[in-house]
């Protein structure tokens, strides 16, 4: 592997976007799957960075899901993407940050096709007056909230309490980065890196002090599919394609998987369980399994911030072991705890993948 | 547990680890195994092609591409009736390596 | 009659060109902007269909245009029309008059590297036909070490929308090939792979190529093109294709990958060719009149272009061209 | 067999600007294909489907409307990035599956038959809550690889996201809030002019119809198309 | 003459007839016994019945005594054989004749087993023994001297074959040479013993026979003894059933690798290729070489010339069949598809109820579609109701796959045709195809219904006055398909039925003896070259006189012909819907 090669490429995609003043925009899957991740996430821009990113309460999905799984037109997607996009015009704001990839996928897309053919821009400021009586404004800039932290990855790093190091052996952490296809492989010059060699996620790896690990199947999608997830009967083809990357990143031994899009981290880590009950095959030292996060939660991780107030324990795969790697202090009775240390239970440990 | 639905297998052609045997074998009485250009000539005037899949040229692949039980399979519908290697332009006596590849 | 002819570029093109215009009486002067004539010709091992030694044809040209006036290391920094015709200044601040100007400019190799999911210059076994070439004339590459398992990327950087260049190279198929059977001669054990989507073998002797590659020295031609290149645990190449003639997706790990880059204007020339007033086709070469009977002419009368300025081109094309650019020279002066 | 549009399939669908977007001209270089996630699980290849809409066959593109085939995309839109000739493969598949609804012809194929159960919970998702996900319809029954985890996390739902800050069915911003009606309104209403509703009362119509057909109820309709996995049928071995 | 009832130089002859006749016998007993049970008692009962014993005698004279059939393609050649072979048989008659008449040895007696003893070799040294009588002496001298004169040939043959008029001649080991050369001294060591009685003279007559009888087994000349228990198994009819076994031992041993076969063989345009021709093929057969009979019997083009030719008639395509067949085929071929998807062939059934005529064009005869079009053109213009059977692809014939020697295998698609046939309720169905001529007049049970190859049809039609042609004033060579020609002996039909539209030329080789075009799927390893030189070679006889245009009756050797003729090379069918 030459590096230099690949920082030109990360030179060449370098996108330009302001550093401050966005309207936030939340993600369906990760406020209900990673609800701490978007919590950290404006934790660290507001109060560690002191940005301004505005949250309106009226603002809803983009309906990205539903267009993926064929469920709605793509006009009706447009309409309430520009419906967002109003809302943001209304409060004041220039700048869109979404918390999803498949909604940037989807801004970008909208975007781009607005461009194209003007006729339906158009068409959807109609639809959008008929429906809504709201008038909407392009966004000056279009960010995804994971180019955000990679662009304060520098001012996170100089708060940063623990970084992606071995504490035990003093070594980098091998870590495995995951970017959500609808990031950049539609529109490669929209995302940090372009879509062959995605910087976004490398870039805070390496500001944090981790090894990147580039395995074969670094590109390939996790497998969720839309409609290949949501219907029983499809999943396979989900878990199939979780499987691949494992058995490419295998060899390498990674500590961790990162990741920008909130469903990659879902099925990188729960078809791990799946697949130790279906084949009884886990990843990573000692049955384990390898910890699929959020950026929000790695930035977290380092910057000191408490395990479970990341929300670490919604995840199957123990984070335990990655925490002690770390050196990570932790209190693994307040793991399954709820608000005031209310008692939860604790959930049943699986046959295969371990857990503490 | 059951899930409701399991891994599936891989259709990727793995070029790594096909077995070459039959093709080598072949290769060696039949140099001309190497030289169809996949026109799709023998296929178009297969008569047993007239109602199966049946095609010498994707045959050819199928040895290559470690597919050799979907290869016989396929031999069994042959009438060689010799058509194909009227029709090849490369000259492969088709018909021969048919008969070979049973052998 | 001694009229001057500048010729701008000391390729094949341009020195055939100075060739022909000294025979029949006018007064060719080459400006190469590389230390030596020659070209990319110079540069290449054997030449298709037929293995024929690049130098044996080198040579004879370098013969041939001995009596040429030849500015080496040199570039034309501007130039100028009028009535007398055409005033360069060269970049050793020489003056030179001329009635007549041939761009013979030629091509540059696409840079592998913006096919960034080839991993050019990021995987470590990721290396160019041009590379390639240049380990068959001196024999030394580090990156091919008895390599197992070789396989050749036909179309990188031509008929791809994605890096701009819609236009077929025409001469990487019969390259590729060529290139397939000589690394099959230094690695008789190892398997050759070359990934096609056309095989383009336009020219006499060439399907001859094509089915000797097949069948003497059993190269496999896979059709499809290769999508995605990583790298493995040993440094190991890992491809991904469709074999498309049998419909079904493929893998395979290679020790080298061999890219078969395409042509692409020499884009140095830009600002004199904006200069003289000659814009560039949609394919990005230098625009001539038409391709048929007006291929050597120009927007501008008096400049005249022959070989792969125009167009990826075969050197047997080059030649030709430059003859007949000859022939319009003489005709334009005399008119 | 009668479906709307028939005569008028590549008519209709080339009015699809994913169509106009993503169909340029085909070389058969086969890279969608390599890189594709399904087509090294599923009977599939994108560049086929690609061949197919490009040649403007009325009977060819009937066929594939009516086949398995066009449902197995995960819409990863990989093939985007790579195809030489800038077609996108993944939008022309979505062009796909919008006229094989609108047609009904996606009624004769097991996978097109799913699109009930896509429809049915996101839409309700989104007209109901304002989002695609919404955790009190994501039930641990119907998604078993949740895990144990997940199972806790439906089991203490409310406990858990307020430990982790959301505010669930809250007032005002915050993860998982209630959207307001007014917002909610809105969205029905872009679904009423956007074609939104018509597709979706379409599509669970064509599903009832086929449930009385079946003798079953919609539940068990549901359920059957839910969980209906033939591996004979659909992998690619 | 010398008054001695025995002398040591007669052992060698005894030990060499004794081994000879031990052998025979032996190898009489292995044939008969190896024949399959019911071609075993075929054989006893031939050998009874009047009129195949009729046959048995005229033949063994015929052939092994005056070799006719080599006289009709040679007459050198056939005086050649005749002196030897009449020659020695009569020599050995006159022997045994003098010895029944004369007193060999005047006033000793000799009986009971002794005389048995000299019974066997008196004949053979008679003159060493006993007085002859004038008119013996010249009989004798006279057969002596004309077996000389057949070596004589065989000695200039051997120098020079083209003097004879053969052109290639077969390449023997030592062992041939040596018998062959015992063979040409034996009767001059006899005629020198005669005259001059030198007694080293009658040691080497004896040993030469010694030789000869001893290697006999081993060499061409078993066919001496062979042949006539292989006419007489031929005249039982009995078949080949496998490669050496049986039959098609008695066969093998029969060929005297005459060569006459090499020159006959359309591969024998070259040194390569004529080392595939019968003669060879039979010789490593008999030497168990199945390695090398198994690749000629692979590359053989079965167009049937060298059994045609053949002096004794061996079935040298059946044996390659057979042998061909004794390489396991490890494929089960499944043609069950075929039922499954009749309903396209049955399609075209609807539209026309009961015709009278059934056309089949074959596999082969949608290569060339320009033979349909004419066939159509003509059934119409003849006013004819007729069905086309394939019309939108059809089923294999099954020659194809019997060629390969999968009988068995072929079976299915007979089958099926048969069923489609007998629906359509024609009474006549006509082939385009030779191949598929051959395969269902020979396997197909089609009865009721007559089967045609359309040169024979479109003679038929024109001689019934449905067809008008006008003759126009092309040159035509005729080309006769191997599996028309001598296979089923359509000579004349399609001669007549271009004597009606033009002037008929004459090829070089013509009717029995014409030259396959080279692209008879009989073989299977010839490769494009080599079959375009054996074309090249038939266009050249065709175009002995100069013809406008050949015309043969079969699509095979029509495109075969078309690579390589320097004219245009066109169907009887074509030519003929052309003058209509």
């Amino acid at each position: 592997m030459i590096v230099e090669g690949k920082q030109k490429i990360w030179a060449d995609y370098q996108k330009d976007i302001p550093d401050d003043h966005y309207f936030y925009v939340r993600s369906c899957i990760r406020q209900s799957f990673w609800p701490a991740s978007e919590v950290t996430f404006l934790d660290i821009v507001r109060n560690k960075l002191g940005k301004d990113f505005y949250e309106n309460a009226y603002h809803t999905t983009c309906g990205g899901i539903a267009y993926h799984s064929d469920s709605i037109p793509q006009e009706t997607a447009m309409t309430i993407i520009a419906r967002q996009f109003a809302l943001m015009h209304e409060s004041g704001y220039e700048n869109y940050v979404c918390s999803c990839i498949t909604s940037f996928g989807l801004y970008t897309e909208t975007l781009e096709t607005w461009r194209e053919f003007p006729e339906l821009e158009a068409k959807i400021r109609q639809y959008l007056w008929d429906s809504c009586k709201k008038e909407f404004a392009k966004p000056k800039y279009l960010a995804h909230a994971s180019d955000m932290i990679y662009k304060f990855r520098f001012d996170i790093a100089k708060q940063m309490k623990f970084p992606l190091v071995n504490v035990k052996t003093g070594k980098p952490l091998k870590v495995v980065e995951h970017i959500g296809c609808h990031y950049s492989k539609m529109f490669p010059s929209k995302g940090f890196g372009g879509a062959e060699y995605p910087y976004v996620l490398v870039g805070m790896i390496e500001a944090w002090g981790g090894e990147v690990v580039d395995y074969p199947e670094r590109r390939h999608c996790c497998g969720f599919g839309f409609r290949q997830y949501f219907i029983q009967g499809n999943r396979g083809y989900s878990v199939s394609n979780t499987h691949k990357k494992f058995e490419s990143m295998e060899p390498y031994e990674p500590d961790l998987i990162i990741t920008n899009c909130p469903g990659c981290p879902y099925f990188l880590d729960r078809w791990q369980y799946v697949i130790a009950e279906q084949t009884g095959k886990t990843y990573g030292k000692d049955g384990y399994g390898i910890p699929a996060l959020t950026y929000e939660e790695v930035a977290g991780l380092v910057m000191g911030y408490d395990p479970w107030d990341l929300g670490l324990q919604v995840h199957q795969v123990a984070i335990e072991p990655l925490l002690e790697k770390m050196g990570i202090p932790y209190d693994p009775k307040k793991k399954y705890q709820g608000v005031n240390g209310k008692d939860l239970g604790v959930p049943q440990c699986p046959m295969h993948i371990k857990s503490v | 547990m059951d899930f409701g639905f399991c891994l599936s297998p891989s259709s990727h052609v793995k070029m790594d680890s096909v077995d070459l045997t039959t093709f080598n074998r072949l290769k060696e009485t039949n140099p001309d195994v190497n030289t169809c250009i996949a026109c799709g000539s023998c296929t178009a005037t297969c008569t047993a092609g007239n109602f199966t899949e049946m095609s010498f040229r994707r045959l050819l692949l199928m040895l290559q591409r470690g597919k050799e039980d979907e290869a016989k399979k396929m031999i069994q519908r042959c009438m060689l009736c010799g058509k194909c290697t009227l029709v090849c332009p490369r000259g492969i006596n088709i018909r021969k390596i048919l008969l070979d590849i049973t052998r | 009659m001694k009229e001057n002819i500048l010729i701008i570029g000391g390729g094949a093109a341009g020195m055939e060109a100075a060739t022909q215009l000294q025979k029949m009486g006018l007064t060719p002067i080459i400006i190469e902007k590389s230390e030596t004539l020659g070209g990319h010709i110079a540069q290449w091992d054997r030449l298709f269909p037929a293995f024929h030694p690049a130098k044996d044809v080198v040579d004879k040209m370098l013969d041939q245009v001995k009596g040429v006036k030849t500015y080496l290391n040199t570039e034309v920094i501007d130039i100028q029309k009028d009535n007398d015709g055409f005033h360069a200044v060269l970049s050793n601040k020489q003056k030179i008059d001329a009635k007549a100007v041939i761009l013979a400019t030629g091509f540059d190799i696409f840079k592998a590297e913006r096919k960034q999911e080839y991993g050019y210059g990021i995987y470590n076994n990721v290396m160019t036909s041009v590379e390639l070439e240049k380990f068959f004339r001196t024999g030394k590459d580090e990156r091919i070490n008895n390599p197992k398992k070789i396989g050749f990327v036909h179309c990188v950087g031509a008929r791809d929308v994605k890096v701009c260049n819609t236009y077929c190279s025409k001469v990487c198929c019969t390259t590729a090939l060529k290139q397939a059977c000589e690394i099959k001669e230094v690695f008789p054990d190892a398997e050759v792979y070359t990934f096609y989507m056309d095989l383009r073998m336009f020219g006499p002797g060439y399907e001859d190529l094509y089915l000797k590659t097949q069948k003497d020295f059993d190269v496999k031609c896979v059709r499809g093109r290769v999508c995605e290149v990583s790298e493995d645990m040993d440094g190991k190449l890992v491809i991904k294709a469709e074999d498309t003639l049998f419909g079904k997706p493929l893998k395979m790990t290679l020790d080298v990958l061999i890219l078969m880059c395409a042509m692409e204007k020499n884009k140095s020339i830009n600002p004199i060719q904006q200069k003289l007033g000659i814009t560039d086709n949609s394919d990005g070469f230098m625009q001539n009149k038409d391709m048929y009977l007006g291929m050597n002419s120009t927007a501008q009368d008096g400049v005249f272009v022959a070989g792969a300025c125009t167009a990826p081109k075969s050197l047997p094309d080059t030649i030709g061209e430059a003859r007949s650019v000859a022939t319009q020279v003489y005709n334009y002066i005399n008119r | 067999m009668e479906y709307r549009f028939k005569g008028h399939l590549v008519e209709e669908l080339y009015k699809d600007y994913r169509i106009k977007e993503g169909m340029k001209a085909c070389m058969n270089c086969g890279v969608c294909t390599a890189v594709c996630p399904a087509a090294e699980f599923y009977k599939y290849n994108p560049k086929n489907i690609v061949n197919i809409v490009a040649r403007k066959n009325e009977d060819d593109l009937e066929e594939l409307l009516k086949s398995d085939t066009i449902w197995y995309c995960g819409e990863c839109m990989s093939c985007v990035t790579r195809c030489p000739r800038a077609n996108a493969p993944g939008l022309v598949v979505m062009s796909l599956r919008k006229l094989a609804m609108r047609s009904g012809l996606y009624m004769l194929s097991e996978k097109g038959r799913q699109q009930y159960v896509v429809v049915k919970d996101l839409c309700s998702n989104i007209l109901n809550y304002g989002y695609c996900v919404y955790p009190r319809t994501f039930d641990y029954e119907t998604h078993k690889e949740f895990g144990p985890v997940g199972k806790w996390i439906n089991e203490h739902l409310d406990d858990i996201h307020a430990r982790l800050g959301s505010n669930l069915d809250g007032d005002g911003p915050g993860g998982l809030r209630r959207i307001p009606k007014e917002s909610l309104d809105q969205l029905k209403k872009i679904f009423d002019v956007t074609g939104a509703t018509e597709l979706m009362e379409q599509v669970l119509g064509d599903a009832h119809n086929e449930a009385v057909k079946e003798n079953l109820t919609d539940e068990e309709y549901f359920m059957e198309v839910y969980t209906k996995n033939d591996p004979e049928k659909h992998l690619n071995h | 003459m010398n008054s001695q009832i025995f002398h040591p130089f007669v052992l060698p002859f005894v030990l060499g007839m004794a081994f000879v006749l031990t052998y025979c016998l032996v190898g009489l007993v292995r044939v008969i016994s190896q024949l399959p049970k019911d071609d075993r008692k075929k054989f006893w009962h031939s050998l009874v019945t009047p009129k195949t014993a009729w046959a048995n005698i005229r033949d063994l004279f015929g052939d092994c005594l005056f070799h006719v059939k080599i006289w009709k393609r040679n007459p050198v050649l056939g005086y050649m054989h005749t002196a030897i072979a009449f020659g020695w048989f009569m020599i050995i008659v006159i022997g045994h004749v003098m010895l029944f008449t004369l007193k060999p040895l005047q006033g000793i007696e000799v009986e009971g087993l002794q005389g048995m003893f000299t019974n066997f070799y008196y004949p053979i040294f008679f003159k060493y023994f006993a007085e002859e009588t004038p008119v013996f002496a010249f009989l004798m001298d006279f057969f002596l001297l004309m077996i000389i004169s057949g070596i004589l040939i065989a000695v200039v043959k051997k120098i020079h074959s083209k003097i004879v008029g053969v052109k290639r001649v077969m390449h023997f080991g030592f062992a041939d040479s040596l018998i062959r050369f015992a063979l040409w001294t034996i009767f001059p060591f006899r005629l020198i013993a005669e005259k001059t009685n030198i007694m080293a003279f009658w040691w080497l007559y004896s040993i030469d026979l010694l030789i000869f009888m001893c290697m006999l087994p081993f060499t061409r000349y078993m066919h001496i003894p062979t042949e006539a228990l292989f006419i007489l198994l031929r005249h039982a009819g009995i078949k080949v059933t496998e490669p050496r076994k049986g039959y098609a031992l008695a066969e093998l041993y029969s060929c005297p690798s005459c060569g006459l076969c090499i020159d006959a063989c359309p591969m024998s345009v070259n040194d390569k290729m004529s080392g595939n021709t019968s003669a060879y093929f039979m010789k490593k057969l008999r030497n168990k070489d199945t390695e090398e009979s198994q690749r000629i019997a692979e590359t053989c083009l079965m167009c049937g010339k060298c059994v045609m030719i053949c002096p004794l008639s061996i079935e040298s395509c059946d044996i390659k069949f057979s042998q061909r067949a004794s390489v396991p085929y490890n494929i089960n071929s499944d043609h069950s598809y075929l039922f499954c998807h009749s309903e396209r062939s049955e399609e075209s059934q609807t539209n026309n109820q009961k015709p009278r005529v059934l056309y089949f064009a074959g596999c082969m005869t949608q290569l060339t579609p320009k033979i349909m079009r004419a066939m159509k053109q003509i059934m119409e213009a003849a006013d004819e109701e007729y069905q086309f059977m394939d019309e939108n692809g059809g089923i294999c014939c099954g020659r194809p796959m019997m060629l390969s020697g999968k009988t068995a295998e072929a079976k299915a698609m007979v089958e099926k045709n048969t069923e489609l046939i007998k629906k359509s309720g024609a009474t006549k169905l006509v082939l385009s195809c030779p191949i598929c001529y051959k395969v269902f007049k020979e396997e197909y049970h089609l009865e009721g219904i007559e089967i045609q190859h359309h040169t024979q049809y479109i003679d038929d039609l024109v001689k019934a006055g449905k067809l008008k042609l006008n003759k126009g004033d092309v040159n035509y060579v005729y080309h006769d398909p191997c599996e028309l020609g001598r296979a089923f002996g359509v000579y004349d039909e399609p001669r007549e039925v271009l004597e009606n539209v033009g002037n008929l030329k004459k090829a070089k080789s013509e009717k029995e003896l014409s030259i396959c075009c080279g692209g008879s799927l009989g073989s299977f390893t010839l490769t494009q070259q080599e079959r375009d030189e054996i074309t090249a070679n038939s266009v050249n006889d065709l175009m002995f006189n100069n013809p406008d245009e050949i015309v043969t009756a079969c699509p095979l050797c029509l495109k075969t012909f078309a690579r390589k003729s320097p004219v245009k090379v066109k169907d009887i069918a074509e030519v003929t819907a052309e003058s209509l």
